[in-house]
């Protein structure tokens, strides 16, 4: 396990200079440079701020650079936020971002399983086509679409909740909250249906029957813990959809977070500040499929107990 | 003895994409208190749903009861209720199924899994719970049981499994234990083993067994009577020692000639031809008649009845009928019955027994 | 058990010669895989409806821009912001030309004396909306199929070499996959929309870029799956060749698949799209696509709700109606989901 | 009966060599097969009986040793045309009838393939005759090229992978348990089908199966296999007479019979590899203790089993 | 699957209710709006009593379009900035109500020396918010340090460079910032030289970049200045509190140190982004928001509402027409094709219809509403219109122009920003042209901001839509862009006569208004009806939603857009 850990973590740094590399050279393609904002500058003031950014120098010592100060966590300097480093900007904006993801993800799959559950039970009833039809439109209907209804009506036309801004408390995040997890509940809604239904039909269900458990036995103390692990997997996928899902919901309900600031760093050509969050973001991601794979191991015991499956 | 099951003329439908399957089409017997009672037949004969619809763990949705009963301890197990059929399921009769290897849920400990029924159906604590499973353990031979039973399904080996899975099926002394092809997915060491223990148990518990296979070498070990299953209907039922060693019906004849015998070398097997029927659109008359050179013009038309042989021994095949005309069985048939006393062609002095 | 033993005419207990043949007999009619399928398929309403609507839907983005005698592109500030007016149904109280007006409801046709019918009313620059609805459908399906096929292609390829050829090939493949992985899709999409001159090819380009990753890694499942099954060991052993077994062997079997995937990889493609445009960094105006229709929605949803309803219905319809096929496909396809 | 056809000498085959998770599936085995005998294979499951198989006709790449077919070692072969000949004499019959025939193929096209790889036909029309007789050969009937082998039973299926594998008129199959998955009354006619195929064609079998009743009947000769060894091998009928191995004792032992009366006196013989005891320095080796009749022991124990061994009477 | 149908069935009945909900949605808001009405009815009354005493709750809340990027005087250089610059600070002149510069930090009036090029300043008894004075040395310490190139200020050279005596050689590197035309005669006298009179100098005074730093204070927070709201210091009639230099809110807080602190009636401004405007409306609606600007296609539905403010801005938008690129002529060079696209988009209904949010067609590059002479007499009404709308006279324009070229078609490209309102102004543009001007096909480019500035400098564009807002109040600020090698001029525009006419301006004309307006106004109509350099095309106009109690709220035409130094809450409760 411990190798496989170590492992894991190697590739995961890996990926992270990889995208590192490939970010900092697509920024190169980038129309426009950082400092075209700059435009009342003149010449002589153009080239002390190149040099203060360290954008007079080739690209090569450039990338050098930026690779050394990332190594050590330093994102670089933000060029629209003056003199601001990019890792404070990311900072004052994680904690909504961070609050809208964990409770989309919680709410989104606690809620999904519980339909894919009643679905996969109760199949080819009611209940099914009810839920399998709510996971459908889940993932049928943009999550952006979703968000502009629910700030419409549950907001703006009744009055439950805040439009937007994050100056209530919890209040706040409940309405983008909903609309980001809209994704995760479909997905796992489905997952766990066919999981579940898969699980039902295996041998070890029919010996639980036959041992006379009952149908909420099955479902909670059987079927329930190995239709979950497969669900775990595409966890990794689901997280990586809320970060989607946040640059434009963030938007609509106006809250300060990371998918906003990404947003408007790329209206402004923010290289560093761009660079930063792709790298944020994929930081979260790769973190987020380690976990997984973790959590993966400590729930199947068979994975759990012979070390790691690579 | 006294009868513990009785099924009565059972029929039962799957409803398919295709279209009704017959799957179980009139079936009877008897399961007295004790015996242990075979049921042999090829693949979708219809021995595994029998026993799952004694069990109704058949899909609801899917499977329908045509007509007859299942009859345990006065009760109509056809009509009676999920939730009483819950209170009877591991506790009067429980089951093992063929594959070890699934059976068992990965993600809990077999010491879990042993406990279920017992909490389920008898007032006890944890505690003591733990302390029948440790024994149960103990009983169907997992050395060490203490320890691991704390321990996950895939860190034993499939013969083990099986043990666990018996484990499971006993801990609440049921009346009757239906083995689903218990030892299929086995090796021959290993499955005689698990025959030893499932003989051993019975003798300790006194339940009785239905055991269904389609070897006929774990037949003559384990059954005392065996039914013979083919096209969703007991073709013969015996005692184990009138199906081997005095057959009626074709189908029995060919099932027991077509094994190669190990002491006698035969120039050739004797094969059934061609295939099962199929259940979507069922023969009108004998099922096996299309397979059996011992085909009668009635067979086409119509099932042929159960005749009796002896009080313990039936057969349906129109050959037993006082019109037909006598046949000759196969020559290993006829090996056989030379053994049995009462059949046709016994020689007192060329048996062994 | 017992039964009466009756008396039957003798000539019933005559033996008869069976043909052997005869047993071997299949009454079944012979299927193919497809044609099983498509029987399996045929019973499952929800997706033969959404094939139906799906077709409705294709044939309207291509008829419908032609149906009402209105151009797109054509710009006509008089008629600008003009609520839905359609012959027939204006008499039931709805589509009847009625809109907002500052929060008062006015006939808007008597008020700015027009004439024409608007269907679905037009939009800020006075452009019919009905044409443009299905003009964007058009290209949301265009750029929708374009980028599946391209998932298609390369992910099948990939995946299948990689699987396939297994060994060191696919290891060094799937290290690459595992860190493609870990790139956010959105942003990579973003920047190389960003990167790349806009337009329906950068918007296609963008989504294909990691849009096959789904794809190859479910082809190489399958491969590794069927590439030890018996009937390929069989076909090495008959000395078939690599190209072979993949052609005849393995693609055949994994195609079920691809088709189930590729039915849900076309509305993801829809959805970025729609997704792109409304961040405003997809297509360019003028071209409409259902995304930039959403867009465009959006804005005015408070008081032209109809601008926004239209393209949602459609992009809505139309991800029902993939995601229902692709079940329904899943369910006649895939083995393990028969009853 | 001296005419070897296929001959396996020192054969390893080790999965994920060197790494803690190493397997050896076959662990030097050596034996022979004569042109026309049928020679058994037996064991349980996971004993390497299958790996042997499938290493002979280089589905695998051996580890180690020879695999001499017609005096040519085919684990040397690397040229394509060699590969393509040695493919039609040595051809395989496999377990599983569900899954050893592509679901999406005719049952025409199966069968032809072998033909088509080998341009056995010049035509189509003689391709189509071609897989008609193979198809009466093994007892089905030219509708049948028709179909999808979904539309077939089991034991259907499995002769039309025996007609497949008859396509290319090889000189030795090998059945790896191609009736294991089967029904007791189709087992039947597989066995009966190769009897009489090996008849006719004169086909050498390797006959790979757990059941020791039906590889008794069919088998020549047969090899005992327990955990990529082999440690007995014998003629058919002196393996059951005189069977030396402990294993092979334990094996028959266990094999129940439809035979009631036998059965209620059988008793099983277990078999434990640490009762060998087998000192450090004893050599263990397969050795010969009746013509044709070798067993894996130690010097002790080879003594004592030719003390042991009955003679046939005749 | 026997109940596929029930699938199908919910399928119907939640478009169905999506329909309905959105339909039904209206009739609601319809409701609301009436309701509304009749409180604003009440509402509507109270402004009426205009001295209406104000609440006893003196808080706001604002939005914001984007974050602010830096509140240090010498960096700023986007409007949020400058905005929050002129709440929390102050300069020597502040515009008041009326949008006159009138002394702030300044005691009194400065006095002009008679050349108009020393300008001396006493300064108030004013101070810090850390309690220190504010000295004459601070201004001088501000001012340097925004020309010194090493700062990177973006304002410091543009505004300073040929006004401020030495200034454009310090900001080359040529010379020390010690130079530069600012001495602290004594604590509280200033002394400011010229390098040429201009005549709106002390307008400049009020604008951000003038404003004074404390050296200390700056010294000692050294890369920290500024960063976030506690490294900073206050001199004007709010503090900057809450803010962290990154995020998304900020609160502006009463400055009690304030030297007019009793006017002040504001206690606490909440001010959060939110950058899209539909989503402020909403907030707007819900009472999250005192004022919300409502763009785009909103604009139009609010125009009528109760509580809408139109408010007319000096920015002015036009075509730029590139006359070379790659150091190529381009189609544009020619004249007659220049003047036939000025001449070819009908510019009221791109005003009423696409913008629909106050703006004005423009046919003049100087607004209207934002240059008068001595007599008060707006710009405007001297110089009249240039370049309007005839479609007629653009097609022949046109094929006389293609006739010059040799050509019967062209395609050129429009280089536009990415916001909604200005890809809809867009296509607007590409469906006049296209459709007056035979043989022309268009091509829309749509970028950031940053990307258009950057393919602006490099002049790799056609045509491109710019616009312009003034810093100080003289039309110089419109005209400057133009001159030759002017650098926004950016499109290889030059006319000898018109840079003339902008140096006469500069020199001799600097203190004679009069004549300057007049050379201004021919200066504008060589720009246009001449030359046809640029294409007007509209003066923006922007609508908010402000709430009836919400007074007091101060404008202004150039520099920084707003004072909440003069509002007040009053009829809120």
């Amino acid at each position: 396990m411990v190798k496989y850990v170590g492992k894991r973590i190697i590739y995961m740094f890996i990926t992270m200079f990889l995208i590192a590399t490939a970010t900092f050279f697509l920024m190169q393609t980038l129309p426009g440079s950082p400092i075209s904002s700059y435009n009342k500058l003149n010449d002589n003031q153009k080239a002390i701020v190149e040099k203060k950014y360290g954008i007079d120098k080739p690209k090569p010592v450039q990338y050098a650079i930026y690779m050394k100060n990332l190594a050590k966590g330093d994102l670089g300097t933000s060029f629209a936020f003056k003199g601001k480093s990019v890792n404070d900007l990311l900072a004052s904006r994680i904690k909504p971002s961070f609050i809208l993801g964990a409770q989309a993800m919680v709410f989104g799959t606690i809620i999904g399983i519980l339909l894919g559950m009643i679905a996969a039970l109760k199949q080819n009833t009611f209940w099914d086509y009810g839920s399998t039809f709510f996971a459908i439109l889940g993932i049928s209907i943009p999550s952006f679409v979703f968000a502009t209804l629910l700030q419409y009506f549950v907001a703006s036309q009744w009055h439950l909740l805040p439009v937007g801004l994050w100056n209530d408390g919890w209040k706040s995040s409940i309405l983008p909250s909903i609309a980001l997890a809209m994704g995760p509940l479909a997905l796992s809604a489905r997952f766990i249906r066919t999981e579940m239904i898969e699980v039902m039909g295996s041998d070890y269900i029919t010996l639980a029957k036959a041992k006379g458990a009952n149908g909420f036995e099955i479902a909670f103390k059987h079927a329930f813990r190995n239709a979950l692990i497969p669900l775990i997997t595409v966890l990794g996928p689901v997280a990586a959809g809320l970060v989607t899902g946040s640059l434009v919901v963030e938007q609509i309900f106006a809250i300060p977070g990371i998918g906003e600031q990404f947003v408007s760093s790329i209206m402004v050509n923010d290289f560093a500040t761009i660079m930063g969050t792709t790298l944020f973001f994929s930081a979260f991601l790769i973190v987020v499929i380690f976990i997984v794979d973790i959590l993966y191991g400590v729930i199947d015991p068979r994975i759990r107990l012979s070390g790691g499956k690579a | 003895m006294s009868k513990i099951l009785q099924v009565k003329d059972l029929e039962l439908s799957f409803h398919t994409f295709a279209g009704e399957v017959k799957a179980i089409r009139g079936v009877n017997f008897d399961l007295n208190k004790g015996e242990t009672l075979a049921i042999v037949g090829e693949s979708g004969s219809g021995k595994s749903v029998t026993t799952k619809s004694i069990m109704r763990l058949l899909p609801e949705s899917s499977s329908e009861f045509k007509n007859g009963e299942i009859l345990f301890d006065g009760k109509d197990l056809t009509k009676l209720p999920e939730r009483e059929m819950q209170k009877i399921r591991g506790k009067d009769i429980s089951m093992i199924f063929q594959d070890p290897m699934t059976s068992l849920n990965p993600t809990m400990t077999i010491g879990k899994q042993i406990m279920e029924p017992i909490l389920k159906h008898q007032k006890v604590s944890k505690a003591k719970a733990r302390k029948v499973a440790i024994e149960l353990l103990n009983m169907v031979g997992i050395p060490n049981a203490e320890n691991r039973y704390k321990m996950y399904p895939h860190q034993f080996s499939g013969g083990q499994r099986q043990r666990i899975v018996i484990a499971t099926a006993l801990a609440c002394n049921p009346q009757i234990l239906i083995a689903d092809e218990p030892t299929t997915a086995l090796d021959v060491t290993i499955q005689a083993q698990i025959l030893e223990l499932m003989k051993d148990i019975q003798k300790k518990i006194d339940t009785s067994i239905i055991f269904i296979t389609h070897d006929l070498g774990v037949v003559a070990n384990v059954a005392d009577r065996v039914a013979v299953m083919y096209g969703g209907m007991i073709v013969e039922i015996g005692t184990v020692d009138e199906i081997f060693y005095n057959p009626q019906h074709p189908y029995t004849w060919g099932l027991l000639s077509s094994m190669p015998s190990m002491d006698v070398n035969e120039e050739k097997l004797y094969a059934i031809p061609g295939t099962p029927p199929d259940l979507l659109n069922p023969p009108k008359g004998d099922a096996f008649a299309l397979r059996s050179e011992y085909a009668l013009k009635i067979d086409m038309e119509q099932p042929p009845p159960f005749f009796r042989v002896s009080d313990t021994h039936y057969a349906a095949t129109w050959l037993l009928h006082p019109q037909a005309p006598q046949v000759e069985p196969p020559s290993g048939i006829i090996e056989r019955m030379r053994t049995f006393p009462g059949s046709r062609y016994y020689e007192a002095t060329g048996g062994r027994a | 058990m017992k039964k009466d033993i009756e008396k039957l005419p003798q000539d019933q207990f005559e033996r008869i010669e069976i043909d052997s043949s005869h047993a071997e007999r299949i009454e079944k009619p012979s299927l193919s895989f497809w044609q099983d399928a498509w029987l399996r398929l045929r019973k499952n309403k929800a997706a033969i409806v959404s094939m139906v609507v799906l077709v409705l839907l294709v044939i309207m983005a291509l008829v419908g821009p032609h149906l009402n005698g209105h151009d797109g592109a054509a710009q006509n500030l008089r008629h600008a912001n003009l609520p839905p007016k359609m012959p027939g149904i204006e008499k039931l109280g709805i589509m009847d030309g009625v809109g907002n007006l500052s929060g008062e409801k006015v006939d808007l046709y008597a008020m700015k004396k027009v004439d024409e019918y608007y269907w679905f009313g037009t939009d800020g620059l006075g452009r019919d909306l009905f044409t443009r609805l299905w003009e964007g459908t058009q290209i949301s399906l265009l750029i929708a199929f374009v980028a599946a096929l391209i998932d298609l292609v390369i992910g099948v390829l990939y995946g299948g070499i990689s699987g396939y050829f297994g060994g060191r090939t696919d290891d060094v493949m799937q290290r690459i996959v595992e860190i493609l992985i870990g790139i956010p899709t959105l942003i990579v999409v973003i920047l190389m929309i960003m990167v790349m001159e806009p337009g329906i090819g950068a918007i296609i380009i963008a989504i294909s870029i990691t849009g096959w990753i789904g794809m190859s890694r479910i082809v190489r499942a399958q491969i590794l799956k069927y590439k030890n099954q018996e009937f390929v060991l069989a076909a090495r052993t008959l000395g078939t060749n690599d190209s072979r077994i993949i052609g005849k062997h393995l693609m055949p079997n994994v195609l079920g698949i691809i088709v189930i995937n590729t039915m849900f990889t076309i509305p993801n493609a829809i959805f970025f799209e729609a997704f792109l445009s409304f961040i405003g960094i997809g297509l360019q105006p003028p071209a409409a696509s259902l995304g930039t229709l959403i867009n465009d929605g959006f804005k005015v949803m408070e008081f032209q709700p109809y601008v926004l309803l239209f393209p949602c219905i459609v992009i809505s319809v139309l991800m029902i109606a993939f995601n229902l096929i692709g079940d329904g496909l899943r369910d006649a396809l895939d083995p393990k989901m028969k009853d | 009966m001296s005419d070897v056809l296929l001959e396996v000498k020192n054969l390893k085959q080790y999965f994920n060599e060197g790494k803690p998770s190493e397997v050896r599936a076959i662990d030097d085995i050596s034996f022979s097969i004569n042109r026309g005998e049928t020679f058994g294979l037996v064991g349980e499951s996971g004993c390497g009986k299958s790996t042997t198989g499938r290493t002979i006709i280089r589905l695998y790449d051996a580890t180690d040793g020879e695999v001499l077919f017609n005096g040519i070692n085919v684990q040397d072969k690397k040229s394509k045309a060699g590969n393509k000949d040695f493919n039609r004499k040595m051809q395989m019959i496999f377990q599983d009838p569900y899954a050893s025939l592509n679901p999406r193929m005719k049952v025409m096209d199966i069968i032809a393939e072998g033909i088509d790889n080998n341009g056995l036909a010049k035509s189509k029309k003689e391709r189509k005759e071609k897989v008609i007789s193979l198809l009466e050969t093994v007892g089905l009937n030219r509708e049948h090229a028709e179909r999808y082998p979904h539309e077939f039973s089991g034991g259907q299926r499995q002769r039309i992978g025996i007609a497949r594998a008859l396509a290319v008129d090889p000189e030795f199959i090998i059945a790896d348990e191609p009736i294991s998955a089967l029904d007791v009354s189709i087992q039947a006619q597989v066995v009966n089908l190769l009897k009489d195929l090996q008849e006719e064609r004169g086909l050498t079998y390797l006959f790979i199966a757990h059941d020791l009743s039906m590889v008794k009947y069919i088998s020549d000769r047969i090899g005992v296999m327990y955990f990529g060894k082999l440690v007995e091998m014998a003629p058919a009928d002196e393996l059951y007479r005189n069977p030396m191995h402990a294993y092979t004792k334990s094996l028959l032992s266990a094999i129940p019979l439809p035979d009631p009366i036998y059965e209620r006196s059988r008793v099983r013989t277990p078999y434990n590899p640490k009762d060998h005891n087998y000192g450090s320095d004893e050599h263990v080796e397969f050795r010969e203790i009746a013509p044709e009749h070798f067993v894996l022991c130690s010097d002790k124990e080879f003594e004592e089993m030719k003390k042991n061994h009955v003679p046939k009477e005749s | 699957m026997k109940n596929t149908k029930w699938l199908l069935l919910m399928a119907m009945t939640l478009v169905l209710s999506i329909f309905l909900a959105a339909c039904g949605g209206s009739d609601d808001k319809k409701e609301d709006t009436t309701k509304e009405d009749g409180k604003d009815g009440n509402a509507t009354e109270t402004p009426k009593k205009e001295d209406g005493e104000p609440d006893a709750e003196q808080i706001l809340n604002l939005a914001e379009s984007a974050a602010i990027p830096s509140v240090d005087s010498a960096i700023v250089e986007d409007a949020v900035g400058f905005n929050v610059l002129n709440n929390v600070n102050e300069g020597l002149y502040r515009l008041d109500e009326e949008n006159a510069a009138i002394p702030a930090m300044a005691s009194e009036e400065a006095t002009e020396s008679d050349d108009g090029l020393t300008y001396t300043f006493k300064l108030r008894d004013a101070k810090w918010s850390d309690g220190s004075p504010v000295t004459a040395e601070d201004f001088v310490f501000a001012w340097q340090r925004a020309i010194d190139p090493a700062t990177g200020s973006p304002y410091g050279p543009f505004m300073m460079s040929g006004t401020v005596k030495n200034a454009t050689a310090i900001s080359e590197g040529k010379m020390d910032k010690k130079e530069l035309g600012i001495v602290a005669k004594d604590e509280k006298t200033l002394e400011v030289t010229l390098e040429r009179p201009v005549p709106y100098f002390l307008s400049l005074m009020s604008f951000g970049t003038f404003y004074p730093q404390k050296e200390a204070f700056v010294t000692e927070k050294g890369d920290a200045y500024a960063t976030n709201s506690d490294s900073l210091l206050y001199n004007g009639p709010f503090t900057l509190t809450d803010w962290d230099g990154t995020g998304g809110s900020w609160v502006y807080k009463k400055n009690d140190e304030y030297w007019d602190a009793e006017n002040v009636k504001l206690t606490q401004i909440n001010v959060n982004v939110v950058q899209d405007s539909a989503t402020a409306v909403k907030l707007y609606k819900d009472g999250k928001l005192d004022r919300a600007g409502v763009s785009g296609d909103l604009a139009m539905q609010y125009s009528t509402d109760e509580e809408a403010v139109l408010q007319p801005e000096t920015s002015v938008f036009y075509f730029k027409f590139n006359q070379e690129k790659g150091g190529k002529e381009t189609p544009l060079a020619n004249e007659n094709i220049r003047k036939a696209i000025a001449k070819s988009f009908q510019k009221e209904d791109l005003a009423d219809v696409v913008l629909a949010n106050g703006s004005l067609p423009a046919n003049f590059l100087v607004p209207k509403d934002f240059a008068y002479d001595e007599d008060g007499k707006d710009f405007r009404d001297i110089s009249g219109d240039h370049l309007e709308y005839d479609a007629e006279e653009a097609k022949d324009l046109w094929a006389t122009g293609l006739k010059e070229l040799g050509v019967d078609s062209l395609e050129l490209e429009i280089l536009g920003g990415d916001t909604d309102l200005s890809k809809k102004m867009d296509e607007y543009f590409q469906s006049q042209l296209e459709t007056n001007l035979e043989g022309l096909t268009i091509k829309l480019k749509e970028v950031p901001f940053a990307v258009r500035l950057e393919l602006d400098g490099n002049q790799d564009y056609d045509i491109q839509v710019s616009g312009w807002g003034p810093d100080f109040q003289d039309p110089i600020s419109f005209l400057d862009l133009f001159v030759t090698d002017g650098t926004n001029n950016l499109m290889s525009y030059s006319n000898k006569e018109y840079d003339q006419l902008i140096a006469d301006s500069k020199g001799d004309l600097a203190l004679k208004p009069a004549e300057r307006y007049e050379a201004f106004a021919k200066a504008e109509k060589i720009l246009l009806d001449e030359d046809a350099a640029i294409a007007p095309i509209y003066q923006r106009g922007l609508i908010f939603l402000e709430k009836p109690y919400f007074k007091g709220l101060v404008s202004h035409p150039f520099g920084a857009d707003y004072s909440f130094k003069w509002a007040y809450i009053s009829g809120k409760e």
